[in-house]
């Protein structure tokens, strides 16, 4: 939406021949690609897998996808959470926190109460949306500023963790084992399923519906949305209500996929320190009123792209960051200079 | 520090070999701890011809490693040297490597201690929750009663949490009336050094004060000759790791101990015993190793102050480290 | 349909501090059934604070409103939308990052559910635009990509086009281009002779007023100090009020000078 | 500035009598107080004093009041610059790293190049605003978004640090023992002092010079500073040159302090999260365009005062975060609640 | 002084495209040395495109811009006030989190070394206020809480109060109330019969531009297509122009209509 082209001007633009049929079709494709502000990313994403699969000729194997899709898939999840909460102006630093206690809240439900399964999994969820909805409520009610109510209930959940679990991992419950694993997880494309999946919904939900239109709104002009009549105080906590969730589901998907319940799943800022650099990768404003869920997606495949294609050729840990550094630097230079050309060439 | 040839003479004895590479998956890619493992995977290499790449997580994020893992597989490493930090997570991917012909051995970690968490050939290390239990161990033989703080940085995390744990359990199995709290420092140091420097303000008659990480350590050093406290009732005082604060602090009485977990042997192992594996073609399996842990004391702290050496990590220059006279012994 | 005898809306004794800046003393104010009332003033007067309580934005610290001769405590915009009040603020209240057609239908989307209709916003965005005589080549462009009187426009279009039954515009015509300002005048009057919409007007063009107003009020000192028909007044005397106003202030301020300053 | 107060309108208020001499001096004093904006969080830092003092009577002891002081002061500086790059609209991640090299530049001079003490510091300090500059380059001239530029920066000097250094602390350089160091950190007082100077400078920098005006300007409406003329590249590149050398003067500071060089000084991106938290509580905007250093000083004071509170009151460790991240978010919401009230209260 | 024949402006085949859209095709203009010129135009028709070419803040594609004689090519805003030229924009650029009287100096501050002067910025600002007869309770209040007539007063004085020689004033009175636009307008004609400045104003409201412009032009089609001395010409005849415009544009749209939907 709101990033396409004006039509050309009837003051006389002089208006070049309209080309044939095929070619005109392909124009317009390509147009129409080129129109979408994800494209550029895209085109950084598909050339750093030019560049490594001429490296290494493992990089396009299934079994090599098949790890990026693991890497990418979590995160992405997160990240389009992320997406929709800065793009209503705000921040959520403890996602990461729910994402670790997430499985344990599973694991308490199942273990210690003998919750069946799925109940089990979706109280998780519940809960997770509470944690939301409070983030949300000191937030807006409470006027205090997203990034401190987030700092403060990361460092709420990771006590309440790390108390009730002694700072332990355990093992995946029981009655999850089999099929509810392999779905939510451990199937080799069961997370990049549902990242797919959730990517599509949500970017759906913010370029198709009035939930959408509204959590634009009140991050890009908070007065005019709220002169408007847009409720921002139910746009902002539903959003952090949004983040909270799939925060806990990414957590759910990685304890099953790595087949432990493990209190560092998030790497306590990790996540969302990840998830926003796929974000403002993806186009993304940190300030609010802008953002698109697809290009957070591929901002998180090309941090991933990056991390396992130079494992692949063997980089080793310190001279990693060095390499990497200089990776994220040039190719969002190439971004930058691909989108301006983007920009420019519109017909 | 890979060896930049591109495949493999004959070296000594052994026979002309494929360049192998050998993967080490690390919970803490970027800890100092593991400066002098690299060295000896490195310095082994050398020796056989072959390379070696460490990868894994900087911050013991589990699912980091599991795809490091992975990624190896998929690259076709020759062996997989493996820090098993979790009981489960890499029981999948350790099976996986071994399906695909990739020998997989774990150092520095090996899962819980009822279960080691996977089906790798071998350990070659010496426990985390073992040597927090030797740290403990050693303490109990200053002190019967009061009060020991056992520093953390980062709680929760793999490397470090199972030694505050095993330490904690040493106290316990004593039957001592002591009590002991683990307290939170930080990953950043300098955090760290104010938080045991308020800890011990609001505790003056604390009796004990004993660190699981290497910042940690150092800081509860600076911190006891700061207020001198062993002229107040500090009984004991200990932890882990040679940072240079840490060994002078060990010489000048303000720590008793500091343990030497010799880390150049958990990277020098492992790769020979990978390449021993691939050399006889599987007949010389890999052995459980245990690399074992070594107390600096004043009394033998003397050396690791003297000397820069590549295996504590302290320098970069191969070289010959003499020493004389008698070996200390029971 | 003929216009009721009630008053669409009725304001009384309302009153509006900032802090230590009162904007609004007591206000006293009514609106009847399908009158156009043009409310003026000097700029900081207050004019757009009273819209802002009757659209629900603010909060009156005293008085009350009666909408249809009902009392309501205003909670908010939506409230006030509910109850059939729309308002044009004088900062337009677009999102820059949306497009025009989202912009005009902002908070008032057509669905097809669960989705947007955009193409029905769309088709009916360019409908409106042009019956306002408001040149856009595209309306999926953003707003922030517009000219001043074209954002404008738009806004205009958002309250003017809803099924409000009381309109409040607030300076609806600062940036228009003669020709649109004339046939949003237009519009107003259509409005008007339907009866079924009571609409308040601030403006600083008093001709503008005057075309299309029927009564007339003066907002001076947070107070409603003059309310006349249209018929009754000219741009003339109104120019007077005002600068009158301004005059005396002067020289009592001159002789406040003297008084302080020896 | 610009938190003023508005004076009685003209339009008939009606004035309360003036009070008496003595009262009104007082009262004219509380106002002025109250009127800043840093003066909720100032009496939230006097409220967790009482309670803690309360809680055990060490707290205000010389001993533990420096040590408050040296967990306070590093941050704080990086803090400082922190909110001017987030005034003028930009963030920087990558602060923590130079706070790490920057010790490690000086030991590389002095060290293998044999240069002397003094000029070693320096260059350590000219390095650190070269990497600014870079950053601001990127940033502004290739428009990639600060906070992608500064993650690839974070990574690239982090892979810098650990290739050099082979992640192995070092001792302080021989030549700047006694007296450098006495001044630069290791004196009981040395941080607070140098943190206090820069707070000073900067603040007068923000509230009272063109700089800060300007700052103000490009950050609160970047289209309305480029139409009045002011050249938003030189302010943003200028405020991230600021950060990035007193994260290096920070680093150097911590270094002299805790008596070592190591990899480990800023924890990575901690001491950068922690500035920014400090910031935010002060009242800084993450959006940009508003914020007061005093404000960060103090948001740094009340955390490190929870942080050594509850060590003081021996609170372990896996509870420690529980408490924690209670006492922020009430803290902050006492915070909020006393603003509220300041603006209130307003005469 | 007596105006010299030079010009002050001169701009030449200046054409501006924003991607597909043609804003500005040919624009030829003059303004006379200490004349205040007129330009009025459609909403959307390229006014303040053409404002922003000449401030240096928007790069013309095309065409040359002519100071004094001098061919300059405006590298920035910055630049184009070195050359004299100072800008009021219809967005006011207006900084909300400063206060009025660090907006009314912005980039332009009363410095004493190293600090602001905000003593004499604060005095000048409550005076240059009170000389355009706008009440403003206290210059030390954030300009995010004001009027929108206030905003709008202090961007002119901005403007109005340096000392540029050429003053490019877009709709300056867009928000004004009839007393403080009447004062402005007196500030303008006070600055025109110095003779050191050269004017021009955008403005929508035609017996406010016939009554201090020297000249009028006509923006339309991204080109200049009216040009006469204000003594030439009359608001019905301005007006005419514009509608009659719109009344064929409307009548062709309409019969392409017809011809592409048979
Ligand atoms: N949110 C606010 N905070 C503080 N003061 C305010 C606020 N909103 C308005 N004011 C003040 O209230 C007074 C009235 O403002 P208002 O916007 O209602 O004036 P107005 O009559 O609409 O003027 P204009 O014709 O210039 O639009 C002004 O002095 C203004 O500075
Ligand atoms: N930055 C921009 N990007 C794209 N289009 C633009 C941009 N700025 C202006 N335009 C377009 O250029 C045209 C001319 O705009 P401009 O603001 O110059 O009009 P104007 O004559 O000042 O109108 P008004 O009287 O409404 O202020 C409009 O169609 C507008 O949409
Ligand atoms: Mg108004
Ligand atoms: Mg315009």
């Amino acid at each position: 939406m709101s990033d396409t082209i004006a039509s050309p001007a009837a003051t006389g633009a002089d208006q070049p021949e309209p080309p044939r049929p095929a070619r005109r079709v392909l124009r317009t494709a390509t147009d129409a690609f080129l129109r979408r502000r994800e494209a550029s990313v895209l085109l950084v994403a598909i050339g750093l897998v030019v560049y490594f699969q001429a490296s290494t000729p493992i990089f396009l194997t299934t079994d090599n996808l098949r790890n990026i899709a693991q890497a990418t898939a979590p995160t992405a999840i997160v990240a389009v959470g992320i997406v929709l909460l800065l793009v209503s102006g705000e921040i959520d630093v403890s996602v990461g926190m729910v994402a670790a206690l997430a499985p344990y809240l599973m694991h308490y439900a199942i273990d210690l109460y003998s919750i069946p399964a799925i109940p089990a999994i979706l109280l998780a969820l519940v809960i997770a949306a509470g944690i939301g909805f409070v983030n949300g409520f000191i937030t807006i009610r409470l006027k205090v500023p997203s990034f401190v109510t987030t700092l403060g209930t990361f460092y709420l959940l990771y006590g309440v963790l790390l108390t009730t679990s002694h700072a332990y991992p355990v093992a995946i419950p029981e009655p999850t084992k089999g099929n509810i694993q392999t779905w939510l997880g451990a199937g080799d494309w069961a997370t990049l399923a549902w990242c797919l999946l959730v990517v599509a919904i949500f970017h759906i939900v913010l370029t198709q519906t009035r939930w959408g239109l509204h959590t634009i709104s009140v991050g890009g002009n908070p007065l005019g949305a709220t002169e408007a009549g847009i409720r921002a105080t139910r746009v902002k906590t539903g959003n952090f209500m949004i983040v909270s969730v799939l925060g806990a589901f990414a957590g759910l998907l990685e304890a099953f996929r790595i087949n432990s319940i493990d209190p560092n799943i998030g790497g306590g800022t990790r996540i969302t320190f990840t998830a926003i650099a796929a974000a403002v990768i993806g186009g993304t404003a940190l300030a609010g009123g802008s953002g698109t869920v697809i290009g957070a997606l591929l901002g998180m495949l090309v941090l991933a792209e990056l991390q396992n294609g130079f494992n692949l050729l063997g980089i080793s840990a310190n001279s990693f960051f060095l390499i990497q550094g200089i990776a994220i630097l040039a190719s969002m230079i190439a971004n930058q200079y691909l989108s301006r050309l983007r920009r420019a060439g519109r017909t | 520090g890979e060896d930049q040839a591109t495949s493999a003479d004959a070296f000594g004895n052994f026979p002309k070999t494929p360049k192998w590479k050998f993967v080490f998956v690390c919970h803490v890619t970027t800890n100092p701890f593991f400066t002098p493992t690299q060295y000896g995977a490195e310095d082994a290499c050398k020796l056989i011809g072959a390379e070696y790449q460490w990868t894994g997580s900087v911050n013991s994020v589990v699912a980091e490693m599991v795809d490091a893992t992975n990624t190896a597989i998929s690259s076709g490493a020759d062996g997989i040297a493996l820090a098993v930090v979790d009981k489960a997570a890499f029981r999948g991917p350790v099976d996986k490597a071994l399906d695909a012909g990739i020998p997989v051995v774990s150092y520095n970690a090996d899962g819980a201690r009822d279960d080691v968490g996977s089906n790798r050939l071998a350990y070659i290390g010496q426990g985390l929750y073992e040597s927090g239990y030797a740290l403990g161990q050693r303490a109990l033989t200053q002190i019967d009663s009061g009060e020991v703080a056992g520093f953390i940085a980062t709680p929760g995390q793999l490397n470090i949490q199972p030694r505050i744990d095993g330490a904690q359990q040493a106290f316990k199995d004593s039957g001592k009336p002591i009590t002991f709290t683990p307290v939170a420092t930080n990953a950043d140091v300098t955090q760290g050094l104010s938080i045991i420097d308020a800890y011990v303000q609001g505790h003056q008659n604390v009796a004990g004060l004993l660190a699981v990480d290497a910042g940690s350590t150092q800081s509860v050093g600076q911190v006891v000759g700061k207020y001198k406290l062993r002229d107040k009732g500090l009984k004991v005082a200990g932890g882990f790791d040679l940072v240079p604060e840490t060994l002078a602090a060990v010489k000048s009485g303000d720590l008793d101990y500091t343990i030497d977990q010799q880390p150049y042997l958990q990277g020098f192992l492992p790769v020979f015993a990978l390449y021993l594996y691939k050399l006889s073609g599987g007949l010389i399996s890999p052995t459980q190793t245990n690399t074992g842990l070594l107390f600096v004391t004043k009394d033998n702290v003397d050396p690791y102050q003297n000397s820069k050496t590549r295996y504590e990590g302290s320098d970069t220059a191969p070289k010959l480290v003499e020493r004389s006279g008698p070996i200390a012994h029971e | 349909m003929e216009a009721a005898p009630t008053q669409a809306l009725r304001v009384e004794n309302i009153a509006k501090r900032f802090g230590a800046l009162t904007a609004l003393r007591d206000v006293n104010l009514h609106l009847n059934q399908g009158e156009v009332l043009g409310l003026i003033g000097d700029n900081g007067a207050g004019k757009s604070t009273l819209i802002k309580i009757l659209s629900g934005f603010h909060k009156p610290d005293e008085g009350r409103i009666l909408v249809e001769g009902e009392e309501v405590a205003l909670r908010s915009v939506e409230h006030a939308r509910q109850v059939g009040i729309d308002t044009v603020y004088q900062d337009l209240a677009l999102v820059n990052e949306l497009s025009v057609y989202h912009n005009m239908f902002l908070n008032r989307e057509k669905i097809r559910w669960p989705l947007l209709n955009n193409r029905l916003m769309r088709r009916l965005a360019k409908q409106h635009l042009d019956d306002m005589g408001v040149n856009i080549q595209d309306v999926t462009v953003e707003v922030a990509k517009l000219s001043g009187g074209q954002r404008q426009a738009i806004a205009v279009a958002r309250s003017v086009y809803s099924d409000a039954r009381i309109l409040l515009l607030d300076e609806p015509l600062a940036a228009m281009g003669a020709k649109e300002g004339t046939l949003i005048l237009d519009l107003i009057s259509d409005l008007k002779a339907r009866g079924t919409v009571s609409i308040i007007i601030i403006a600083h063009n008093y001709a503008q007023v005057l075309q299309v107003c029927d009564r007339v009020n003066v907002l001076q000192h947070g107070e409603i100090t003059f309310d006349k028909p249209t018929s009754q007044t000219s741009q003339q005397e109104l120019t007077d009020l005002v600068v009158a106003e301004y005059r005396a202030g002067r020289a009592a301020r001159a002789a406040n000078n003297r008084r302080s300053n020896p």
